[in-house]
Formats: C-alpha cells, structure tokens, sequence
C-alpha cells in the first residue's frame, strides 16, 4: 500500500510531525495480551468486586438492582444496533430511528408530558441540563433545589451551572422533605426553576402539588426528578404540572455497571420543545410517501448551531435508550404497574421487618415506595461493614454524605429481593447491632 | 429478506397481552398504612404497548435489520473513527463483577473496579503525555465541558477571572464553541490558512490578556497534522492561555507522538472513536479528560487513587475540583471495554493501529484524488478530505453522492464537514479495514463519479434501494412529530 | 438492505492474515526429546482461510442475514414445532457452572449439574406418565434408537429373540422405519384408514409371535389423534409386543393427557420441538427417552441417580443396560434449556401451551380449509394437514404455494408430507403465535390461492424476493460439489 | 378464536381423547417462576459446579478446557442462525447452507479426506456410524479397535453395532498402544473395519501407518478417531490413508457444557460418498444462474429412503457446527497449527514438571502432544480429591475405567494453561504424594 500512495516508508507520511517530538521507542504500557489472558485477567479483577449475583443487593441511592428481561441484551447486543453510528444517513438506519422514536413516546407516557429526547448521558446531567434550559428561557439565574435531593446530583447540577454565573440553592430540608416556608422566602423574581426529587434521595415523597404552585406563582419552572420505575403506581410529573422531568432509566432494563453507561431521560412540556437538549427523532415521509423517521429539529444542536446550541451535548446514550425502550415493551402498562407494587410491597414489608428490631427504627413516616432510611443503633457504616461478612450488600450508609447522618442507612428494596434476602439482612442488622454492643464499640 | 414492516411496536399492542414475569409475591400484600396516599396515585396508566415477548424480539430484531452497522460493511465516516470493535470488550464489560456492580458498593468490595480504573488512567496519561486523568466523563463534549470548566477555575483561582476568551478554528467540531459557552466563557473564532492549517498571524492577532484558552483539534478535522502545534503552544502559553487539543483525532497519533510534548495542557478523549467503545447508534461513548499535572487539582470528585499500601480509594476530598458531571464514575462499561482493547493491543498494537489507519487513509486519498478533488495537499493523516464540487456543475451534490453509496452497501463519508471546504467528503478508513475493502470503496466511488457525469439522474434521485428513500426533512421539523399517537377515533 | 455477497469465507483469504491470539508461551519452547518424530508430522498445512476477525464477523453476519429464522416471522413447519424460544433459556445455558463445566469431573464437584438432570427427569417422567427417563439421546432419532434397543434387549431378555417385527404406520416419520433396521429389526409397514388413523385390521393382521413393538406417533403426522389408542396399545400387549410412542407431536398433549396412561411403553421426546430448545439451523435437539417403570433396566449408561443422603450420582452399574449413545451425557446445554423453559411455565404454563397450541392449529384450519382441502376432517391437535392439489389443473404444485410464501416474508409449511397425503401442506403454527400473525399468513395463504387460480406464473416461478431463487437440486446431486476448491489456476 | 373455530370450549377440540384418560387435576410439577427465579435458581445449581472459570481445569479424555474466542459466542447466537430450521427451504436458508458448506470444506482440509458431512451428534456416535458404514459397504461383521481407545467411543460404538449381529473385539493393548501381534491374529476377512484413535485415550500416538497397512491388505476399511486440535502439527488421517476420519469438534470452539452439545465430525474417502450418513450440502445454481446452495444426495436419508437410508440420524449439531467453522475461520492455518504447538509445548512443560516431583512418573514415552499418563504414587483418586481443596480439576482418574489403572492419572493441557498453573498443579501432586505419607493412607 505504500508504493500505491507513493511513499517508501510509514514514516514519510509523518513529516509534518516534529521529528524531535516522535515517540522513539516504545509507550511505557505492557505488551498485548491474547484473548483469554484478557478475559482472565478482567474476571479476576470482576473476583474482587461484589457483583449482585454473589452478593444480595439493597444499595440504591439512583441505581437500583431489578431484573433485567434476557431480551434485552440478545435484542440491543445486535450488531446491527451496537455497532452502528448515530442515525445520520436515515435510509439504513431507521432501525435505530424507529427505536428512539419509541423511546420518546414511552417516556413521553411515562411521566404524562408531551415531548421526550433521544436520551442524555444520565439523570444527574439530565438535571444540569434543565437547569441550563431553565436558565436560558427564564433569563433568571437562581436554581433552586428544594427537598432532600440526591447529593449527587446537586453536586452535578451545580457544576453544569454555576461556572456561568447562576446561583444554586439548596433547602436544608430539616424533616428531609421540601421545607416549604424555606421554599417561600427563597423563592423569587430571579428564580428560574425549582427542582425536587419524588420520591425524594431518602424515599420520602415530596409535595409536589404544593411546590408547583409555589414555583409557577413565581414564573419559575417546576422540575420533577424522578424514578421511572415508580410511575407505574404514582402520580407522574405532567399529571401534578412539572414543566419538565428529568431522570435516570437505569432501572428500566440497564445493568448497574458501577452506575455507567446508564440513560437519562429529559421530557417537556410542548413550549420548550426548541430549548430542548440532545437530539430528537421525528416522523415524516419519505420521497415514495412512506412513513418513516429522521433525526430533526438539528438547528438546536451543537453540529448546526455551534455556540448558540441548546447543549453541547452530540454523542449521549442511545444503546441504553434502546435498552429501556424493549423494558418497557416486555412489560406494558400492567407490568409497570406490577413492577411499582412489587417493589412497594418488599419495601414496606422490608421496613416493618427492620423496625421491630430491637434498636433499629423507621424515623420517617410516608409510604415506601422502593426506598427508606433505617436509623441505626450502630453507625451505619458498622452495619455494612457486618453485611459484606455476609455477602449483603446492606444498604447505603448515610453518613458518607454528612456526618449528622452517620447512624443512618438508605436501604432500596427491588422486585428481586425475596422474603428469605429481607429475612438475611434483619439478621445482618440484628448481628451488627449485637457485635456492636459485644465489642464495647463506638455508640450512636 | 427484509420486509419493512413498519409497524412501531404501539402498533403491534393488543390489550391484555404482557412480555414479562415477576416473581411470585411472597411477602404479606400491602397494608393501607403503607399505600400511596390517593393524591400521590397514577390514575391513568401510560400507554405502553401490550405485547408478548416473541413480539419484542421481532420487532426489534426486524428493525434492527434496517440499519448499516460496522459489522455489515464499511462504514467511512470522516471524524467518527467507525472502527471494528473487538468482541472480547464486550465479553469484558459483562463478566460477573462487572456490570452487575453498584457503584455505592463500599471500596473494600470494589477493589477490581478500582484496580481496572486506575490501570486505565494510567495508560491514557502514557498515551497522551498528560498525567493525571478523569475518567468521569461520559462522552467528547463533556469532556472538553470538564476541561474548560477546570481552565476557567485555574484562572480565576491565579486571579485573572477576566479571562474567558477561548480561541477556536473554524474548522472545529461544533462541540467546542458549544461547550465554550456553557463553561461561562466566549468564543473566538479565528479562519485556517490556505493550508487548511491554524493562521499564526490570525491567532496572534486573537491572543491577549483575557485569553482563556485555546481549543485546537490536531489532527485537524481535515485530516491534516497541526506543523506549527509547538509554535502554536508556544504563543498561547506565552499569552497565558491554556491550549486544549480535542482528541477525536487521536486514533492518528497514539503511539506516535503524544500531545503532551507538543505542549497542549489538557485534551479529551473519545474511548468510542479512538478506543473501541461500539456507538451503540450514538451512545454510549467516553470522554476521558487528561491533563498537565498541576492542573489535577481541578479535575472531578471522585478521583480513583492508590495508596501506599497498595489499594484503591475514590478520593472525594478535592477543594479545588469542579465538583461532579456525573451521577457516579461515568460510563464505566465504555470503561472496561477500552481497558480491554488496550490490554489487547499492548503497546505495539497500539502503534499499528494508528499506524495501519494513516496507511489506510493515505491510500484512500491518493486513489480518491484524482476522481474528486483535494482541497487541501496531503499526505493526511487518519482521514481525507475531498471536496464533490466538480460535480455541481451537473446537478449532482455532495449529498446526493453519498446517498448513491448507501445503494452499494456501504456508508456515506461525514458530508458538509469540516464547513471550510466546499462540498466536503470526509473519509475515515480506520486501520480495521483490508486493502480489498477499501479498493472495492474506491470501485463504488469511480462508479458514481462516472454516473454523475454521464447518468446523474441516477445519483440524484438516490438511493434506490435502501428501506426508505429521503425521508422528508423539512416536513420532520415542521411537523414535529416526535411521539406516536394512536390514530384518532 | 441485504446484498447476496457471495463470497465465501475461503475468497476472502489473504496470505498471512489471522484473526486469532494466543497467549505468550511462558513455558521452554519444546525440546528435541518432545518433538513430534518426523512421520507423525503435518506437512501440508490445511487451507483453511487467511482472514481477520472483522472480515469473520462480518462475513457471518452478512450470511446469517440471509436466513428465515423464528425471531423474524412465522414459521409454519409442521411436526417441527418452530415456536418462540424463551431468551432466559440461553441465560440459562451460558451462565458459569453451566456451560463451563467437564463432564468427567468428580461427582462431588458436579452436584448442580446432577441436580438439574434429576430435576428434568422428574419432570419429563410427569409429564409423560413413564416414570423411567433418560436425557442422554442427542435428539429424537437417537432417541428412538435408544427405545428399539430397549426393546430388542427385553424381548431376548425374555426368552423371545424371534420377535423383531416392528409395526409402524404408513404416516410416520422416516426416522422410525431409518431406526428400526439400525436396531436389527424389521419393518412391517401399515397403511392408515380413511380416516387418516391406524386400521385396527391391519394392525391385528400384522401382530403375531414376531412382533416386537409399535411405533406409533400419535397425535400422528395428519395432526389427528389416535382415538383407538388405548385398543391399539391393548391389541399390541396382548400379543406382546411393547408400544412406543414417536413423541415428535406431545406439544398437542403435554399437560393434557399422558402418554403413560395411555398405554404406551416407551417414547422419545423431542425437546427441540416441544420443550424449546432452539433449531439451530438444524440441531442441536436432545431426545430423552421414557419408559414404563420396569423397562428401566434397560436404560443407557450412565444413569443420574439421588442417593438416600440426598446426593446425585451417576450410576454406572446397570447390567442389563443397552450401553451407551454419546461420548458423555448427551446435549446437557439442551436440557439445561428444557429445564429453564419448564420452570418458567410450570403446570399451569405447559397446560396453556398445548391448549394454545391446538386453538391455533384449528383456527388456521378452519380459516385455511376453504381457501384449500381439508383431506382428513378436523378438529386437529397441534397442526393440520391441508391437500392443494385443487390448484394442480392450473399447474400449480403445493411446492410452488410453498416458494411463493417465502415472497411475503414467512416460512413455508412441511409439503409432501406425511406421504399419504397429496399435495400435502402441513401446518403448525404453535403456542407462540398471536392471532394477529395467524390472520396474516391466512392473508397471504388467500392471495397465492387467488394468484393460484388467475395469474398461476407468479406462483410457478416463485420465489421472486428472495437471495436465491429455487436451487438447481438435480445439478447439486450430480455433481456433488460438497466442498470450496480454489478456482483452478 | 374459539368463536371462529365454531366450537365453545376448548375441551371441544379434545373430543378424540379418551374421556377417562384425560388429566383431571394439574400435573405435579411445580407453579412458574418468573425469569429471575429461574436464573437466580439455575445459577445456584451451576455455584456447586466446579466451571473452568472457578477452577483450573487439567481435565481432558474428549473434552477440553480450550479457549472459546467471543466472536464465536456472538455470531452463532444471533437469531438468524439459532432459532431457524434445518434448510429445506434452500431460498431463505442460505446463511445456515452456506456455513455448513464451509464447515464441509474446513473438516475435509483438516482430515485430508475430500467429502465431510453436516455433522453427527458428537465424536462417539461418529464412530458407531462409521462402524455401520463400514459393515454396510463391506458386507462384513466384525469390527475391531485397536490401541487404547475411549472406552466412551468404545461403548457407544458397541452400542451402535453389536444389536444388528455385528461383533466388536477389542486390543487389550498391553503397552497402552496397538498390539500389532494381537491386531493380526484377529484382522481376517470379515473384518470390516478397525478403528485406531490418535493419538489414543492415554495420548500416545499410535502407528497408523502400519495399522493402515495391515487393515486394508485384508480389504477392512481404516478409521482414524482423531482431535481436530492436533491436525496442525499431526499428519493428517488423509495423508496416512484412511479411508474414514471421524472425531469431537468440541475443542474447536464449542464450550464443554457438561460434555455436549457438542458436534460429531464424519469425513470419508469419495467411494463412501454414498454411503455417508448425515446432511450434505451441495453448491448448484439457481434459476438465474446465480451460485448458491441446497441440501443434497438426500436419497441417503430417512425422509427419503426411510428403512434403506445409510443412517436414522435427522437433526443433527449444525449449530455447534458453526461455532467450529468461525472457530477454524479465526485461526486459519497459522493459528492451528500454533494451537497444536502450544498445547504440545505446554503438556511436555508439564509432563517434565511432574516426572520431577518425587514419587511421580510420566510412564509412557513418546511425545505428549497434549495429554498424557501419570503415574502417582497415591491413588489417582487421592490426587483429584486434594486438587479439589485448590481449585483444580488436577486430571482424570483412570482407576474409573479399570481397577488395574488406579494410579494412573490422565492429564491434559491446553493453551490456555499457563506455567503458574502448571506449578499449581504440580504443587497439589506434591501435596496429595505427601498427605498420603502423612495420614499413612493407602498406597498403591
Ligand atoms: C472533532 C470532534 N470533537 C468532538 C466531538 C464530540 O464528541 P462526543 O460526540 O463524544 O461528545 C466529536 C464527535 O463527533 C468530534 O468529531
Ligand atoms: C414425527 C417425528 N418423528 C421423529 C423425528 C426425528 O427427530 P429428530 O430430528 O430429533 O431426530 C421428527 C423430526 O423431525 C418428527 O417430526
């Protein structure tokens, strides 16, 4: 191939690089390995980790361990759908136009507003990103995060905006639930949106009708984060008037993965189609009159708008939209409803189970709908230490956020966990309890 | 074979009919103390679609059939790097303890997650010359978002808040004025030189007290190395500037010479163009962030560390951080596929496969040359750029040609991009591909140029025998019809 | 989307090219002392081709693109059972511990792998009503061969070594009369009644002293059941002869009615038609065999057995056993499979599959028997056998009907088959299918009847759609080109 | 639908079945699971497996623990080839044709022999097909194996023959190789065929010229039982003229699973062509002219000649089939023939290690192209159990076939074991030598 371009060696095509510059021997990283050595290798380090088929998974905090539909990996691992670029060329692509445009109109469904993207990277930058759309339809640079939000995603959220001088602020929540007096004296001209997780980062949930009417009163936007695996049994965000909803489709059919590649999903109320983030599928017709789909309203986006974009946003998390899309054709109106219910009924049972445990109590009231806060007699962080002895991946200790939270445990309770698994952790609490006070360990 | 059945799954729903299992329940059913209070209560059930489980897997598997896909044919896309993915990263990403792993799981459980990420940060800082690395972000634009974030901290924090001017050619990818402007800062755009190259004068001219930044994509998006990347550096550095390279390009130069001894400060990656992670149809990617060392301080929370003893440990206390882009560690499946391709590879890997893609693509710009025209003199280096405009004259477009070579099975080139170049054709081969696939490319591309000039109605009104056939773009807009709805009555 | 790339992987090559990796050799290479001596040494390497990985996958994927397969559309192919194959069966059969693991490891580190086993049995033995099973035969062929053993051994075992005479019915499938002779048996052939079931007069016609056994499928080729079972496998023990049960067809039955009870003796099952292993493209399948409680002796070796301590064992110590079929325990991956599938459905799930299986099968014969000929009267079981010989003054042939489906993107049915029929067509839509799909193919089945009648070329000279258009069959068998040779030169 | 069908209940379609006999009740099996129960539950049988991914697997005798290459995985599990049908339907069913005609080819390559077939069950049934093709051409009774044969192929071949009248003898093989002496005083002339595995069940090459010689001086035909793995470093059987070659595709790619499915290969000398049990695929053209393939000489088939077909066998392995035709298509001629060298180099490696631990021998001579006998100085049995407390299948015991055999244990190695799991091994050898001593257990 060089004769045919011309040149005697490889190197001749480099001159326009800086001879002194050039790597003259070797990168300092290993040789090749072959195939097998690779896949041991990894599964060795795989050894090291507590994946949920060896260990009993009641961590959530966003990423949620359900079952994920055998389906999904045989119908999305389709080279046809894995290894295809973005849909540019629509003629040999519309397999993965068609599938985002289903994705949309399921999210669209979902949580009751009219217009839904082609996914973001999750829904902690879904967040950021709402608040730039806020920001940018508002010309108001307050955010406003009300509620016991996810740290993670305030953290994110602030990132996203407040290098472009806007100003976030955050409700200390003192019963972890939306302060609304704080809410009200906070609240102002300059407010350009108020977000609030429901249910919120603790499984409380927050009252959204009250907040709506707050926000809007003030010409702010409302914005719903939310968990699609809940709308099957509540309320969802167009139903209680968000502007927009924002959130995380991992628990629609996408494996943990340490929390990535995941989707977020961003869906609006109608006036803000143009402002939208990331890229949209729309229908038309073809040259012959057929019905078919193409990415569009592109004049919004990076590529064709450049600075004046709606986002910076180009490559996002088509694969993992797919993913979500074939959940939720497998499971339909009835088995996202059954999927709610389940999850509600192994929490609560869950809950009920750990507070007559002597020492452990439920401080918060609410229904638990997925997810709720233990408070422990021992530091939190004691009672995962004790359930990894047991292969339970026992919850979420709280104090890792704030130390006032120290003794508190976020335990998340999906469709898998059976009687016998809430049976296993009681007992990993009883014993951490128990060892506690044995050893003469550090109390509340 | 393939019929388009166009139905969309809502098309296909049939009431009552379900494609899932759940467990039995098997703990006491819901007391009314524990019931979502009414108000909190969904009324209505979304409208999801009502079918069996065979029917997903048809559906799915009948419109997944529509696409092109790398593991079909060629897939020429200029600036996207459509290389073939190993099948062994994906094997990788869904072994036990690793994607089936919370990311909350405590570190003494997740020593392996931890082990691969800081393995991997350290062969992306050999790579690129930059030691320290976020690992975080999940895609191109929010890498280069995280590294001007961290380029406006490092000033404000020497105390030059002032400087929120990032230079940028026009011949850059949309992404980075994008991102310019949601980092807080302004954009200045400067023209190429003749050459297709950064015009020194027109930087100098740029460069000044509020200089942020500049963001320089080397190899260009032409295709073309930066000659003058250590004059460039130079100035920009000497203004007080950072310089920026965005690696889109980087499957060019892995292995032959590292940015950072060209003097660029900070770069991305894209582990879905240079590093195998497959595009999924768009998503998802990865976009590592590499910086100099003095800039590490900026960089995300959490960072992966070692300690002395030997174990790994997500450092979350960084005072000086930009914070968080992400919920948790970024796309860490993108993460260990790249791992695994690198493991693969090893080091002389590496240098043949950008070795192999700058062959490839010499070889396609010296056989496509002469059949198109060459705004820009090569040699390139990863991609070509030509230019389709000596068809204009009879009727035939850019586009028009690329649709024509959907007819033959293979992709389109990127068209339109970089914008400077009239009528552009941007080819990226990869080093994945043969000599025989790249000759029967050129054989597609001889071929339509012969039927622009002697049939162009035949390029024009194509493709011909593609699923569908130029969907109506500005009916799509208008009519923005972006969810289905069930036919009215 | 789909272009015929006719290249076969051999065409492809390209000296030196691989698409392979091995690990590094971390052991001394091999010393003169372990050489392989000069005589055993290949000295030719085999052609086998030069390609890379990509050009593998892609070949394989371009060339799978070019099947019909049951994750697309309807399959209609009587007695074969094309139904919807659970993914989680796959699941099952891939996860560790599973398809990861020696069929000679010690039994005490092979416990889940027993287990299973033991489990399936139990469950076949259920199902069946025999309660003695064996999962070794690698699919219903072996399976039958496995019974005729059987039933040789017991007759000799029993002082009778005359009788070898097996009676099968003119309906049945190739394999029972193919098995017999293997065996060291004969074939009494009997013809069926008008009715399309067994003539009890010539089946006592055919009894006496020599009878060994009768194979009987029932519900048989036409679909209908055998409504004198308990006579004829009355009429068979009283002149003591075994009656085995082609079990091809229990996708009619399971859960409705057992075999066992009905008098058979033996039968084969096919788990890659009724218990959802999939096809494969034509294996594998796994055949087990269950037997009446004292014909257990004479079961392959070895057999999984639960000690009183609740452990698994294989038994070796069968002295009366026919021996063994298979290198080891016969296509576990496959009972793995039936066993995941049976789980999933449990009773009440295998109840509503046959119920399904048979709806279907009558409403597409009641829909299709006007449109075609209906030879046998109905209600059918799990398929129907419909007669186009109607269109035959048109010099349309049922093999044309059948390549003509193929044009509207669904399988054809089993034709010419069973033998008793002319012009047979032979229907089995299955449980899986949604009425939805059964209205289309009647849809398509309408049109080609019309097609049949008005314009009889398009159905003569189908397929029009397809890769390949009708084979030139007679060409293949004369020159039996059954392998690649590089084009001379 | 019931409506349609014009009849009421469903037990209306049931009328045929005796009353009496029909089920009353449910069977008595167990409620449905929900697919994560079924995985869940499976995957807890499959933890008290000892996989190759848990353990270091040395174990061989027809299967082995070989490198799969996940291409394999990827392509063979796309729907298209494995949920569609045996290709009678030559038009929609050119992918599985096409692969089958390749994998005809490959197999004819590797064995040296110009026609192969479809595939048969596995490499133990090819064996008794061939021993019925044999009996058939020649007209002859007795069949008789030679060397140190799998007493599986040995058994099943029996099986396969010897209810028809046919006689199988087998060479006691004294020296774990062919008894020439004994081979000629039972060769005669109504010997139809003998059959020689190479190298043989203890891993010794077995002098098949000399066999060859013999076998068809007395008008027998000559069938070599080979590994496919070892075809590119060993002669293949075209080369020392046998006239059949069948063997296990399982080390081409197809996982152990338990010992199946796996794929029987079958190839032949043309004057057998007609003989040949199993699907055949053909090239031919269509009706435009246009090269494809179809399924052919089907008249040797029981859908066809039903009594008179040369074999009853239907379905057969296609799928696994494929798995070994990606498998040869990836290693082409230089990756087979490194396979060979490496598990060659590896089992001499380790041979010679454990010849070094005290008490240990490697009692054959010859090379160990990659399986070999040890002879151990405890109980083989005692050897596997203590490689069990290490994770390691440390090899098969041979005392499980014959008594006299008990200190025999057969080990085996591929390319995917490394030098530390060579010393691992040898370390357990070394500690069941010692354990043995120690607790004074039995000795030889
Ligand atoms: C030159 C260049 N820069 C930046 C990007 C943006 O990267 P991503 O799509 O990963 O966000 C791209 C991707 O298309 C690119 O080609
Ligand atoms: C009625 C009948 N009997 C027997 C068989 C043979 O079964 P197998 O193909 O599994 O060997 C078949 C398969 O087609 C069949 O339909």
């Amino acid at each position: 191939m060089l004769e045919a371009i011309g040149v005697r060696r490889f190197e001749d095509l480099l001159l326009s690089l800086p001879e002194k510059l050039r790597l003259k021997g070797h990168l300092d990283i290993h040789p090749g390995r072959s195939e097998w050595e690779v896949v041991r290798d990894i599964s060795a380090l795989g050894n090291q980790n507590a994946g949920a088929g060896r260990y009993t998974c009641f961590l959530g905090g966003g990423i949620y361990d359900h079952h994920i539909p055998s389906v999904i990996d045989h119908v999305t691992m389709r080279s046809e759908f894995y290894t295809a670029y973005t849909p540019y060329q629509a003629e040999v692509s519309q397999g993965t136009l068609i599938a985002i445009y289903e994705f949309q109109t399921m999210i669209s469904e979902l949580t009751g507003l009219p217009v839904a993207n082609a996914s973001l990277y999750d829904g902690a930058s879904a967040a950021g990103e709402a608040a730039l759309l806020a920001a940018s339809v508002t010309g108001r640079s307050k955010t406003i995060i009300a509620g016991r939000f996810h740290p993670h995603y305030r953290d994110t959220l602030k990132t996203y905006v407040e290098m472009s001088g806007h100003q976030v602020v955050v409700d200390p929540a003192p019963d972890h639930v939306a302060d609304l007096d704080w809410l009200k004296a906070n609240l102002d001209d300059s407010t350009a949106a108020v977000f609030v997780q429901h249910p919120n980062f603790f499984g409380q949930l927050e009252a959204m009708d009250e907040i709506r009417e707050l926000t809007q009163a003030k010409g702010g936007l409302f914005v719903a984060v939310v968990d699609p695996s809940t709308l099957g049994i509540l309320a969802p965000p167009g139903a209680y008037g968000a502007d927009i909803a924002v959130g995380e489709c991992q628990p629609l059919g996408i494996p943990m993965a340490y929390g990535g590649p995941v989707a977020g999903f961003f869906a609006a109320n109608q006036k803000y189609l143009r402002q939208m983030p990331g890229r949209l599928v729309g229908e038309t017709v073809d040259r012959d009159g057929k019905r078919c789909w193409t990415l569009t309203l592109q004049t919004r986006e990076q590529h064709i708008r450049r600075e004046k974009a709606t986002s910076n946003i180009c490559t996002n998390q088509t694969l993992l939209a797919h993913r979500a899309t074939v959940y939720m054709s497998l499971l339909g109106p009835a088995g996202i409803r059954e999927l709610g219910e389940q999850c509600h009924a192994r929490a609560s049972h869950a809950a009920r189970t750990i507070a007559a445990i002597p020492g452990y109590s439920i401080p918060l009231s609410g229904a638990h709908v997925k997810e709720f806060v233990v408070q422990c007699p021992v530091p939190a962080a004691d009672v995962v230490r004790c359930g990894l002895e047991h292969q339970i991946l026992a919850g979420l200790d709280l104090g890792r956020f704030d130390s006032a939270w120290k003794d508190l445990l976020l335990v998340a309770v999906t469709e898998k966990r059976s009687a016998a698994d809430i049976l296993k952790l009681s007992e990993v609490l009883a014993a951490a309890a128990a060892s506690s006070v044995g050893s003469g360990g550090p109390r509340g | 074979m393939v019929r388009v059945d166009n139905r969309l799954i809502f098309e296909m729903s049939s009431r009552g009919r379900t494609g899932y299992t759940m467990p039995k329940l098997d703990v006491p059913a819901l007391s009314d103390d524990d019931a979502v209070p009414r108000k909190f209560r969904r009324e209505k059930p979304p409208e999801l679609p009502e079918v069996s489980e065979p029917e997903v897997v048809r559906h799915f598997t009948n419109i997944s059939v529509l696409n092109h896909h790398v593991d079909r044919d060629f897939y020429p896309l200029g600036s996207c790097t459509m290389k073939y993915n190993p099948k062994v990263n994906d094997r990788a990403a869904a072994l036990p303890g690793m994607s089936d792993i919370h990311p909350l799981a405590p570190e003494e459980v997740s020593q392996g997650a931890l082990a691969l990420l800081f393995d991997l940060k350290t062969m992306l800082a050999e790579i690129t010359g930059l030691p320290a690395v976020t690992l975080q972000p999940a895609a191109g634009a929010q890498g280069e978002l995280t590294a001007m974030l961290m380029c406006r901290r490092y000033h404000i924090d020497r105390g030059q808040p002032e400087r929120d001017k990032v230079i940028i050619p026009d011949s850059a990818h949309g992404t980075n004025p994008a991102t310019v402007r949601i980092a807080g800062m302004k954009v200045i755009e400067i023209k190429s030189n003749a050459a297709g190259l950064v015009d020194l004068e027109a930087l100098k001219a740029a460069l000044g007290p509020e200089t942020a930044a500049m963001m320089l994509t080397n190899p260009n998006t032409l295709g073309i190395f930066e000659r003058d990347v250590e004059i460039i550096t130079a100035l920009v550095h000497e203004a007080g500037g950072l310089v920026y390279m965005d690696g889109a390009n980087m499957n060019a130069l892995a292995g032959q010479i590292r940015p950072g001894d060209m003097g660029f400060d900070m770069m991305h990656l894209n582990l879905h163009k240079t590093f195998s992670q497959p595009h999924g149809g768009g998503g998802p990617g990865a976009g590592p962030v590499c910086v100099r060392a003095d800039l590490a301080p900026y960089l995300p929370a959490p960072e992966v560390v070692r300690d002395a003893d030997g174990r790994f440990r997500l450092d979350y206390d960084r005072p000086k951080s930009i914070g968080r882009l992400h919920g948790h560690h970024g796309n860490y499946g993108a993460l260990v596929r790249t791992t695994a391709y690198l493991w693969l590879l090893g080091r002389e890997g590496v240098e043949r496969m950008s070795r192999m893609a700058v062959i490839n693509a010499n070889y396609l710009m010296t056989k496509l040359a002469p059949i198109f025209e060459l705004p820009y003199a090569g040699p390139c280096m990863h991609e070509c750029v030509l230019s389709g405009r000596k068809f204009k004259s009879n009727g035939v477009r850019t586009m028009d040609i690329a649709k024509r070579i959907l007819d033959f099975g293979m992709y389109a080139p990127t068209v339109y991009f970089p914008l400077i170049v009239e009528e552009a054709l941007m080819i990226e081969p990869t080093e994945s591909e043969t000599k025989d696939t790249l000759d029967r490319f050129v054989e597609i591309m001889r071929t339509i140029a012969r039927e622009a000039l002697e049939n162009p109605e035949i390029v024009k009104n194509a493709p011909h025998t593609t699923p569908v056939r130029r969907p109506d773009e500005g009916k799509a807009a208008r009519e923005a019809k972006l969810r289905w709805r069930p036919a009215a009555g």
